[in-house]
C-alpha cells in the first residue's frame, strides 16, 4: 500500500500553501480550531464588533440572511460546482420551498389545512425535490448551455406563477407563514446577551433563534454534501463535468447522477426559501426574479465553485455587502458588475477555489496557446 | 536554409517538453523527424507553426525571425502544417475543409487547380466532397487534412504523422505522393512514427529524445545505424 | 447607545426622541419614497425650527420597496428605544413584513401611502393609515367613470402587483357587466402589442388601468400610437408628471387619474409653497400625506407623549385638520370614512390639473 | 446464418461458448452505407482483430457494440442478452468495456481517480447510502481499520472507534472504497504507470494516457475489452510492449476486440480476424488465412509481404 | 383561456407577433454568432441592444425631435431611421467591441472555461445597465412619433400597418445580408473555421482575434439595428430594457439552434409569434411562460434546436 499513499501524497503536492499547512496540522487541533471557529458563528450576534456591524439593519438579521444563502450556495454548489450543470433558475426551487410551507402552514392561505412548521418544513423539501425532479427529467439529457436558459425559463414561470395564480394570492401575497415554534426561550439561556426569557426563541422582532437554527441547518447541510462529494457519488459527477460521454462508457450512469444533483441542489434550495420567509412571516411574488438567482449563481462562482468554504464565503459576501455599505445602495450593483468582471480577471478560480479547480485554471492559463 | 531552429525551448505550465532543439531544413528538402511517444516532435511543429508560444530560441524561416509572429501570419509566408490528430474541421464539408486550406490564397483559378490536384490525390474525398468532415471515419480525415495542407501552395509542409490511422495500402501511397509533393517543389518536414517509411524517403533526419536531439544524418544513415535501429525501427 | 435593550419605557431625556421614515428612496419606485420622505422632512424641519430646544430626530429607512429588506430594516428601528413612530411603510407589500414587527414593539405607525385594504386587519394595533384605501378609491373611479364618463364598454387592465390589482378588481366589482374584458400586464414591461390587440378588439370605449406610470405611459402611446381612442382612467398610482412625459402629452390628453388625496393647492395653509421652497420641486403624491402623518405624531410628542405607548393613545384618539383632509383614526386604523375624498385629475394641455371629487 | 456459418469453422471453435454475437448488423448514414450485413462471432477467452481499409466501418461497428450508434438492422448479443438499445452505461455494467480512438480521460482527475470511476461501475453504493451510510457490513476484527490510527488521534479515541466498527461493522461506502483503491493499484501496476498514480490524467504523457485508458476500462471488470487502433501513434517498441500487455490482459480472462492498421500487432497477438470492406465482410479465419486471402490482399494490405 | 380570441384575431395577432419575432430575431443573431465561435453566453448582449436604443433617442433629440415632436415627411422620416441605424449599430457594436476586450478578451489569453466567461458577463451586463441606470436616473425616455402607423393592407381581415412591414423586412434583409456573409464569403468561411476549431483555423492563415471582433462587431450592429427598431416600434426605452428582451432573444437562438443564423430567424419569428398567440389564449402575464415552456417542448424532441447547430463544433 505504499504506492497508495504515494498517490495520495501526489494530490497532496498539488495543493496550494495554505491549505496543505491546515491539513498537514493534527487532527485535534484541526478539531479544536472549528470547534472555536463555531463558537464565534454562534455568538456572533452577542458580540457587538464595531467595524462589522451593519448600519441601518439589524445585525442579526443580516446574519441569518447570510445563513439563509449559505444555504442556497451549498446547494447551488452541488448542481453547479460538484455536477457542473448551469442552474441560472435556482431562485425557482426556492420559492416552491417557501410558497409551500406558507400554503400550507399559514391561516391566511386559500388552503384551509393549517400544518405546524415541523410539519411544513419536510413537505416543502419534498416538493422542491419533486419540482427538481420534474424540470430535470425532461431537461437533464440537454448539454449544458441548453439546460441554463431551461432553468432560467422555469426560474421566471415559477415566478409568474406565483404573481398570476390563486393559490399563492398573488401580489397580495400570504401573511401568517408560521414560525418554527412558538416557544419562549427557556430561562437558563438567558445569559447570552439579547436572549430574554420572555420572548419567544422565533420572534419577528428578535431573530436570534432564526440566526442559530439556520446556522444549525447550514451545519448540517455542509457535512452531508460533503460526504457525498467523497464518495463514489462525488467521482461520477466530476467524472461526468470532465466529459460526460466517457464517464457514461465507463459505466456512470450519467442521467440518474445528474438527476440527484439537481434534486438535492432543489431540495436545498426549497429549505432555504422556507426557512426565510418563516422568520419574514410574509411572502408574495415579489423577491424571487431571476436577477436575484443570476447573481446567486455570481455568487457561488466566485466565491469559488466546487469548494463548500468558497461558495459559503461568495454567499455571505452577497448578503452582507450591501447591508453593510447601504450608503452606495443606489450604486451597489453598477459596483457588483465591475467587481464581477473584475474578480474574474483576476481572479477567476474565485475567492477561495477548489483546490482542482485552482491547479486546472492554472494549467490552463500556461497553456494559452497565443503568440502575439 | 529555408527554416533554422536556433535552441528552442518550450514549456507546457511546470513540464518543460523542448530542452533546446536546432535544426535547419534546406529549400527542396524532406527532413524527417523521429522519436518516441512524447519525445516532443509534436511540440516542435507547433512551435514551428506558431501554436505555442516559445520560451527561449528563435526559429528563423527564409531568413526572416518569425518567433513571435502569429501563427496565420506564418501562413501567409509559406508555412502550413497538417496537425497531428487531423484537425479537421467537423461542421464543413470535405470541400469546404479544402477551401479553408486556400483561405490565404486569392486566386480562384490556382485554387481550382489545386482542388483537382487534391481530389486526384485522395478519390476518396472527391467521392465525399459534399460529407461533413466530422462524419469521415478516422483515415478519411487523415487524407483531408493532408489534402488541406497542400491547398495553401507552401513554401513548408510540416506534416505530423501523415500516416497515423491509415490503411498499409494507404501508407505507401502517402509517401508515394509526399515524395512527388517534393519533387514539385516543396520542402517537407515530417514527422512520422512510421520511422522506416520516413527515413528512406527523407534527404535529412533527426532523432528526438525528451526534447533533446540526440541524432542526426541522412536518412539512409540513420536507417541503418543499429541504435536508431533498435530504438525506432523495431525487429524486423 | 442602544444598550439599554429592549422596552417601552424611555430613559433619559425626552428631547432626542426620533420619527422614522420607512420606504424606497432607491429602486425603480424611489420617486414615491421621496415624495413621501421630503414631506415628512418638512414637518420636522418645521418642528425643530419652532422646538430648536427639543428636537426631534428623522430617521430614513430605504428599503427600496423590497419586502425582503424590509424585516431587518423594521427589527434595527424597533430596538432603538428612542424612536417612537414611523411615517410609511410607503408600500403595501413591505408593510405587511414590517407592521407586525413595528407593532409588536408599540412603534406607531401612520402610512401615507400603502392602501391596501388588508394592511388594517393583519392585526397590528398600532397601525394607522392617513388617507383612504384601495377600497374607497376603486369605488371612487368606478363611479366616475359610469356617471360622469358614462362609458358603455370598459377595459380594465392592471399589472398583478397589490395595487393595481386591487384597484382594478374594485373597479370591475362595482362596474359590473360594463366591464367587457380584462388583462393583465407584467411589471416593467414596456411592449404591449398583444394587449393593444386585445383592446381594440373589445370595442372598449374606456380603459381602466390599475398600475403605476412606468407601465402605463408606454401603453398609452402604443396604444394611441395604434390608433386607439378609448378614454384613458388611472389610479393614484399613475398621478404623476412623469405619466404625461413619458406618454407624450397628446397622447395623454384627457385622461382621468383618481386619487384619495386632496389637490395641494386645495390643501390647507401654505404647504405647497413650503414644499418648493423647501425642495424646490412641486409636491408630489402623497407629499402632503406624509406631511400630515408626521404633523401628528410631532403633536403628540409635544403634548408629552414621550413613549410609544402614550404616543399610540394620542394618535389613536386624535382629532384635527391637516393639509389634506380631517384626520380621525376608527378601531382597525382606517381613516374615518367621512374624511376620504377621492378626487378626479385630468390631464390638461400637458399638466395634471385637479378636475372634482369623484361622485360617491 | 451465423450459425451455420459457425460450423464451418474448425470443430474447436464451434465448442467454444460464444461471448459476443453480430449479427446481421446494417447500418446507414444518409447515403452511406457504414455496415452492410456484418455478422460474426467472437468467443469466451480470444482476441479477435477487426481489419479493413479506412471507412470500411470498424469504428462505426464497434460504436454499436458499444451503443453509442444505434444500427438500422440487425441485432447484437452479448452472453446471450441483447444488446442494442442498451444505454450506454448498462452495455458497460453487462462487461463491455472500450477505450477511445482519440484519448478520453478525465483530465482533471489523477490516474488512480480515473481507475475509481471505472471500478464504480460494480459498486452499490447509493446517494441515499454516501449521505448517511446506514447500510452497514460486519467486518472481522483482523480487518477493522487503521484509518484512524493516523493524525492525532488519542488512543482513547482509537480505541473508541474501533470498539466501534466492531459493535455497527464499517459502512459499505468504506469498504468499497478501500477495495476499489486496491484494485485501482492493482491495474495501474498491470499497465505498468503505478508510480503516476497521483498524477493528474492530462499531464501524463500520450503512452501513459493510452495505458490509464486501458486500466481504467479493466476497472469495469468486463468480459470483453474492445480496443480501437491502441496502437496508434506508438513507435515500434512501443507497440512490442503493448502486445505483451494485451496478452497478459487475456491472461486475466478477458477477451478482446481489436481494430488496428498494424499488421505486425495484429498478426501477432490475434486468434482470428475479421476484415471488413466497404461496410462489408470479406473475409474471417486465422491470422495466416486471412493474410494470404486474395481478396484481403486486395483490398487492404497491397503487398503481401508487409507483415512477413 | 380564451381561444375564441385566438381564433377571431388569428391573422393580426400571428401580424403583431412576426413584427415582435423579427426584432428578437436580429438581437438573436448577435447571440448566436458569439456562441457559435466562442462557445460564451454572452450576457452582455443584451446591454449592447439597450445602449443602442438610447443612441437612437440621443441622435434624434440631436437633431431636433423629441417626445412630442411631429415628424418630417416621409424621405425626413427615411432619412432619421438610416442615421439613427447607422449611429447605433456603430455604437453598439463598438460597445460589443469594448465589453469583449474588457470582460472576455483577458478570460481568453488565460483560457478560461466558459463558467468563468458567463460571471464576466454577467458582470458586465450588470455594470453597462446600472451605469445607464444612473445616468438617467432610472427614468424611462420617450421618442418621437417618427412612423404613425398607416394601414397598407386588410390581409383575411388582419390591418397591416407600414410600421410592421418595414420592420419586419428591414430586419429580414439585414438578416438574409448576415447569412450570406457567413455562409459564401471566404471572411464568413474564417468565422465559421473559428468557430469549429480554432487552433487549426489559426493553422489556415485565419487571424483569430480579427475573427472574433468581427463576430462581436457584426452581432452589436445588428442589435443596434434592432434598437431603432424597437425604439421606433415601442415608442420608449430604458436602462433595463435589455434584460428581458435579452433573454427572449437568446431563447430564439437556442429554439432555433444556437451557433446556427437561420436558426435565430426561425426561432425569433417562432418566438414572436406563439408568444403572442399564448398571451392571446392565456392573457398577457404568460407570455413568457408559453415561451419558455414552447422552448421545453421543442428541445425535448430537438435537442439541438429546431435547426441544429451549423455554426459551431461537432460532438466529438
Ligand atoms: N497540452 C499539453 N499539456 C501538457 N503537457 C503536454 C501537452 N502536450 C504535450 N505535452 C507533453 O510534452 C511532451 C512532448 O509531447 P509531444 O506531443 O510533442 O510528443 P511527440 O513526440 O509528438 O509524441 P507522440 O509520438 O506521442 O505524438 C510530452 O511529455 C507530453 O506529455
Ligand atoms: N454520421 C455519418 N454520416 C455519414 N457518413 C458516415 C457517418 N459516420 C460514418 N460515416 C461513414 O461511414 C464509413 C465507415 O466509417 P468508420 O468510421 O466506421 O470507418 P473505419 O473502418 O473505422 O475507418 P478508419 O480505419 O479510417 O478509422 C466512412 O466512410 C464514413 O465516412
Ligand atoms: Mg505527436
Ligand atoms: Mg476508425
Amino acid at each position: 500500500m505504499s504506492s497508495l499513499r504515494r498517490a495520495d501524497e501526489g494530490r497532496a503536492r498539488a495543493m496550494t500553501g495554505l491549505r496543505s499547512r491546515w491539513s498537514s496540522l493534527p487532527r485535534a487541533w484541526r478539531i479544536g480550531a472549528i470547534g472555536a471557529f463555531m463558537v464565534l458563528l454562534y455568538s456572533l450576534p452577542g458580540l457587538n464588533i464595531p467595524l462589522i456591524k451593519t448600519p441601518d439593519t439589524d445585525f442579526t438579521s443580516v446574519l441569518f440572511l447570510c445563513a439563509v444563502y449559505v444555504l442556497v450556495a451549498v446547494g447551488l454548489n452541488v448542481v453547479i460546482g460538484l455536477a457542473g450543470l448551469l442552474d441560472l433558475g435556482y431562485i425557482g426551487f426556492y420559492a416552491v420551498g417557501a410558497y409551500t410551507v406558507a400554503i400550507l402552514g399559514s391561516p391566511n392561505s386559500p388552503v384551509v389545512v393549517k400544518f405546524p412548521w415541523i410539519v411544513c418544513v419536510p413537505i416543502a423539501i419534498a416538493v422542491a425535490m419533486l419540482s427538481g425532479v420534474l424540470l430535470g427529467w425532461p431537461t437533464l439529457r440537454l448539454r449544458g448551455d441548453y439546460l441554463a436558459i431551461v432553468t432560467l425559463g422555469f426560474g421566471e414561470i415559477i415566478r409568474v406563477f406565483a404573481l398570476n395564480s390563486n393559490i399563492t394570492n398573488g401580489n397580495r401575497g400570504i401573511n401568517g407563514v408560521p414560525v418554527p415554534s412558538e416557544a419562549n426561550w427557556p430561562s437558563w439561556m438567558t445569559w447570552f446577551p439579547y436572549v430574554s426569557s420572555e420572548k419567544q426563541i422565533f420572534s419577528v422582532s428578535n431573530v436570534i433563534g432564526f440566526y442559530w437554527l439556520a446556522l444549525t441547518l447550514v451545519v448540517l447541510c455542509i457535512l452531508g454534501v460533503r460526504r457525498l462529494e467523497r464518495s463514489r457519488v462525488g467521482r461520477s459527477w466530476l467524472a461526468i463535468r470532465e466529459d460526460e460521454e466517457a464517464a457514461e462508457v465507463m459505466g456512470v450512469p450519467t442521467f440518474k447522477y445528474k438527476l440527484w444533483a439537481f434534486a438535492i441542489g432543489a431540495a436545498l434550495g426549497g429549505l432555504s426559501g422556507a426557512l426565510f420567509f418563516s422568520k419574514q412571516t410574509f411572502i408574495n411574488a415579489q423577491g424571487f426574479d431571476l436577477f436575484t438567482s443570476i447573481l446567486w449563481v455570481a455568487a457561488v462562482v466566485i466565491g469559488g465553485a466546487g469548494n463548500q468554504l468558497g461558495v459559503a464565503v461568495g454567499a455571505i459576501l452577497l448578503a452582507y455587502l450591501p447591508e453593510r455599505f447601504r450608503e452606495f445602495a443606489d450604486y451597489r450593483l453598477l459596483i457588483f458588475g465591475v467587481a464581477l468582471i473584475v474578480m474574474t480577471i483576476f481572479r477567476p478560480q474565485g475567492l477561495l477555489p477548489s483546490r482542482r479547480r485552482s491547479v486546472e485554471l492554472e494549467d490552463r492559463a500556461k497553456e494559452a496557446s497565443v503568440v502575439e | 536554409m529555408l527554416l533554422e531552429l536556433k535552441d528552442l525551448t518550450l514549456l507546457y505550465g511546470r513540464i518543460q517538453a523542448l530542452h533546446g532543439i536546432s535544426l535547419t531544413v534546406g529549400e527542396g528538402e524532406i527532413v524527417a523527424l523521429i522519436g518516441a511517444n512524447g519525445a516532443g516532435k509534436s511540440t516542435t511543429m507547433r512551435a514551428i507553426s506558431g501554436l505555442r508560444a516559445v520560451a527561449q530560441g528563435t526559429i528563423l524561416f527564409d531568413g526572416e525571425d518569425i518567433t513571435k509572429l502569429r501563427a496565420d501570419l506564418r501562413v501567409v509566408r509559406g508555412v502550413s502544417q497538417s496537425p497531428e490528430g487531423r484537425g479537421v474541421f467537423p461542421g464543413m464539408s470535405v470541400r469546404e475543409n479544402l477551401e479553408m486550406g486556400a483561405y490565404t490564397r486569392r486566386n480562384r483559378a490556382e485554387i481550382d487547380e489545386d482542388l483537382d490536384r487534391v481530389f486526384t490525390l485522395f478519390p476518396r474525398l472527391k467521392e465525399r466532397e459534399k460529407q461533413a468532415g466530422g462524419t469521415m471515419s478516422g483515415g478519411e480525415q487523415q487524407m483531408l487534412a493532408v489534402g488541406r495542407a497542400l491547398m495553401s501552395r507552401p513554401k513548408l509542409l510540416l506534416l505530423d504523422e501523415p500516416s497515423m490511422g491509415l490503411a498499409p495500402m494507404l501508407i505507401q501511397q502517402i509517401f508515394d505522393i509526399i515524395v512527388e509533393i517534393n519533387q514539385q517543389g516543396t520542402t517537407v518536414l515530417l514527422v512520422e512514427q512510421n520511422a522506416q517509411q520516413a527515413l528512406s524517403r527523407a534527404h535529412r533526419a533527426y532523432v528526438l529524445e525528451t526534447g533533446r536531439i540526440v541524432k542526426e544524418g541522412t536518412g539512409q544513415e540513420l536507417l541503418h545505424d543499429p541504435a536508431v535501429k533498435d530504438a525506432y525501427l523495431g525487429v524486423a | 447607545d442602544d444598550s439599554s435593550g429592549s422596552g417601552d419605557t424611555a430613559t433619559g431625556s425626552t428631547c432626542d426622541l426620533k420619527i422614522a421614515f420607512f420606504g424606497a428612496l432607491t429602486g425603480g419606485n424611489a420617486q414615491l419614497g421621496i415624495n413621501i420622505r421630503d414631506g415628512a422632512k418638512l414637518a420636522v424641519d418645521q418642528y425643530n425650527t419652532k422646538n430648536a430646544d427639543c428636537k426631534v430626530g428623522l430617521v430614513e429607512k430605504d428599503s427600496a420597496g423590497d419586502p425582503a429588506q424590509a424585516s431587518g430594516l423594521a427589527t434595527s428601528l424597533v430596538a432603538d428605544t428612542k424612536l417612537l413612530g414611523v411615517v410609511g411603510p410607503a408600500f403595501s407589500g413591505e408593510s405587511k413584513v414590517a407592521n407586525p414587527i413595528l407593532s409588536k414593539e408599540g412603534v406607531v405607525i401612520i402610512t401615507p401611502s400603502a392602501t391596501n385594504p388588508a394592511l388594517a386587519t393583519q392585526g397590528d394595533k398600532t397601525f394607522h393609515r392617513g388617507l383612504g384605501n384601495d377600497a374607497s378609491q376603486g369605488p371612487g373611479a368606478a363611479n366616475y367613470i359610469k356617471t360622469v364618463l358614462k362609458a358603455q364598454k370598459v377595459f380594465v387592465v392592471d399589472d398583478a402587483s397589490e395595487y393595481g390589482k386591487g384597484l382594478a378588481d374594485q373597479v370591475k366589482q362595482v362596474l359590473g357587466a360594463t366591464v367587457v374584458d380584462s388583462a393583465v400586464v407584467k411589471e416593467q414591461q414596456v411592449d404591449f402589442g398583444a394587449v393593444i390587440d386585445q383592446v381594440k378588439g373589445s370595442a372598449a370605449d374606456a380603459i381602466f388601468w390599475g398600475g403605476y406610470y412606468r407601465e402605463a405611459s408606454p401603453f398609452l402611446k402604443q396604444y394611441r400610437d395604434a390608433g386607439g381612442k378609448a378614454k384613458f382612467i388611472a389610479g393614484d398610482g399613475v398621478k404623476d408628471q412623469a405619466f404625461v412625459d413619458g406618454a407624450g402629452a397628446a397622447n395623454a390628453e384627457g385622461a382621468i387619474l383618481t386619487c384619495p388625496c386632496v389637490p395641494p393647492e386645495k390643501a390647507g395653509g401654505t404647504f405647497a409653497a413650503d414644499y418648493k421652497a423647501a425642495t424646490g420641486r412641486e409636491a408630489g403624491t402623497y407629499s402632503a400625506e406624509a406631511f400630515d402623518a408626521a404633523n401628528i405624531m410631532l403633536e403628540g410628542i409635544k403634548a408629552g407623549n414621550t413613549t410609544r405607548d402614550k404616543l399610540e393613545t394620542f394618535v389613536d384618539s386624535y382629532q384635527g385638520q391637516g393639509v389634506t383632509t380631517k384626520f380621525k383614526f376608527q378601531e382597525n386604523g382606517e381613516i374615518d370614512p367621512a374624511s376620504v375624498a377621492v378626487w378626479a385629475y385630468k390631464v390638461e394641455g400637458g399638466k395634471v390639473v385637479a378636475e372634482q371629487e369623484t361622485p360617491k | 446464418m451465423g450459425r451455420r456459418r459457425r460450423a464451418s469453422l474448425s470443430e474447436q471453435l464451434a465448442e467454444r461458448e460464444p461471448l459476443l454475437e453480430v449479427d446481421d448488423v446494417t447500418i446507414k448514414f444518409g447515403g452511406v452505407v457504414a455496415l452492410n450485413g456484418v455478422d460474426f462471432t467472437l468467443y469466451k477467452g480470444e482476441i479477435l482483430g477487426l481489419i479493413g481499409p479506412n471507412g470500411a466501418g470498424k469504428t462505426t461497428c464497434f460504436n454499436t457494440i458499444t451503443g453509442v450508434a444505434r444500427p438500422t438492422t440487425g441485432t447484437i448479443r452479448f452472453r446471450g442478452e441483447k444488446v442494442v438499445g442498451k444505454k450506454r452505461f448498462q452495455i458497460t455494467r453487462m462487461g463491455i468495456a472500450r477505450t477511445f480512438q482519440n484519448i478520453r480521460l478525465f483530465p482533471e482527475m489523477t490516474a488512480l481517480e480515473n481507475v475509481l470511476v471505472g471500478a464504480d461501475a460494480r459498486h452499490k453504493t447509493s446517494v441515499v447510502g454516501a449521505l448517511f451510510r446506514l447500510y452497514r457490513v460486519r467486518v472481522k476484527p483482523e480487518e477493522l481499520t487503521e484509518v484512524t490510527a493516523t493524525g492525532g488521534m488519542t488512543r482513547l479515541a482509537q480505541q473508541l472507534s474501533r470498539t466501534g466498527q466492531r459493535f455497527f461493522g464499517l459502512s459499505r461506502h468504506i469498504l468499497e472504497e478501500r477495495a476499489a483503491r486496491a484494485k485501482g493499484m492493482e491495474l495501474l501496476q498491470l499497465v505498468g504507470i503505478e508510480g503516476r498514480a497521483g498524477e493528474l490524467a492530462r499531464n501524463l504523457a500520450y503512452g501513459e494516457q493510452r495505458r490509464l485508458e486501458i486500466a481504467r476500462a479493466l476497472a469495469t471488470e468486463p468480459h470483453l475489452l474492445c480496443l480501437d487502433e491502441p496502437a496508434a501513434g506508438f513507435n515500434p517498441a512501443e507497440k512490442e510492449s503493448l502486445l505483451a500487455l494485451i496478452r497478459k490482459i487475456r491472461d486475466t480472462g478477458v477477451s478482446i476486440l481489436l481494430i488496428e492498421h498494424d499488421m505486425r500487432l495484429v498478426m501477432g497477438v490475434t486468434d482470428r480476424i475479421v476484415v471488413l470492406e466497404f461496410g462489408k465482410k470479406i473475409a474471417e479465419g486465422s491470422p495466416s488465412e486471412v493474410r494470404d486471402n486474395p481478396a484481403v490482399i486486395a483490398a487492404y494490405l497491397g503487398v503481401p509481404t508487409d507483415a512477413a | 383561456m380564451n381561444f375564441q380570441f385566438l381564433g377571431d384575431h388569428f391573422v393580426s395577432l400571428t401580424v403583431t407577433g412576426l413584427t415582435q419575432g423579427a426584432i428578437y430575431a436580429l438581437v438573436a443573431l448577435g447571440y448566436t454568432l458569439v456562441y457559435g465561435v466562442l462557445r460564451l453566453i454572452n450576457f452582455a448582449h443584451s446591454e449592447v441592444f439597450m445602449i443602442g436604443t438610447f443612441v437612437t433617442t440621443i441622435i434624434w433629440a440631436g437633431l431636433g425631435f423629441s417626445v412630442g415632436d411631429a415628424a418630417p415627411g416621409t424621405l425626413g422620416v427615411i432619412g432619421l431611421i438610416v442615421i439613427a441605424m447607422i449611429a447605433a449599430g456603430a455604437a453598439s457594436g463598438a460597445t460589443a467591441l469594448v465589453v469583449e476586450r474588457v470582460a472576455y478578451r483577458p478570460l481568453r489569453k488565460r483560457n478560461a472555461p466558459s463558467l468563468i466567461f458567463l460571471i464576466s458577463a454577467i458582470g458586465a451586463s450588470v455594470a453597462l445597465s446600472e451605469a445607464v441606470g444612473a445616468l438617467t436616473d432610472r427614468q424611462p425616455r420617450g421618442m418621437p412619433t417618427l412612423v404613425v402607423p398607416k394601414v397598407q393592407f386588410s390581409f383575411l381581415g388582419a390591418d397591416v400597418t407600414n410600421l410592421q412591414l418595414g420592420i419586419f423586412f428591414s430586419a429580414l434583409a439585414m438578416m438574409i445580408g448576415l447569412d450570406i456573409f457567413i455562409n459564401r464569403t471566404r471572411l464568413g468561411r474564417g468565422v465559421r473555421a473559428v468557430a469549429q476549431n480554432p487552433d487549426v483555423a489559426a493553422l489556415m492563415g485565419v487571424n483569430k482575434d480579427r475573427i472574433i471582433m468581427l463576430i462581436f462587431i457584426l452581432g452589436g450592429a445588428m442589435a443596434g439595428a434592432a434598437a431603432v427598431l424597437y425604439d421606433i416600434k415601442v415608442g420608449l426605452t430604458t436602462y433595463s430594457v435589455g434584460f428581458l428582451l435579452g433573454i427572449k432573444a437568446f431563447t430564439a437562438a437556442v429554439l432555433g439552434g444556437i451557433g446556427n443564423l437561420r436558426g435565430a430567424l426561425l426561432g425569433g419569428l417562432l418566438l414572436g409569434v406563439v408568444e403572442n398567440y399564448g398571451a392571446g389564449v392565456f392573457g398577457n402575464q404568460w407570455m413568457d411562460v408559453v415561451a419558455f415552456m414552447m422552448l421545453v417542448v421543442v428541445l425535448l424532441f430537438r435537442p439541438t434546436g429546431l435547426l441544429g447547430e451549423s455554426l459551431g463544433r461537432a460532438r466529438a
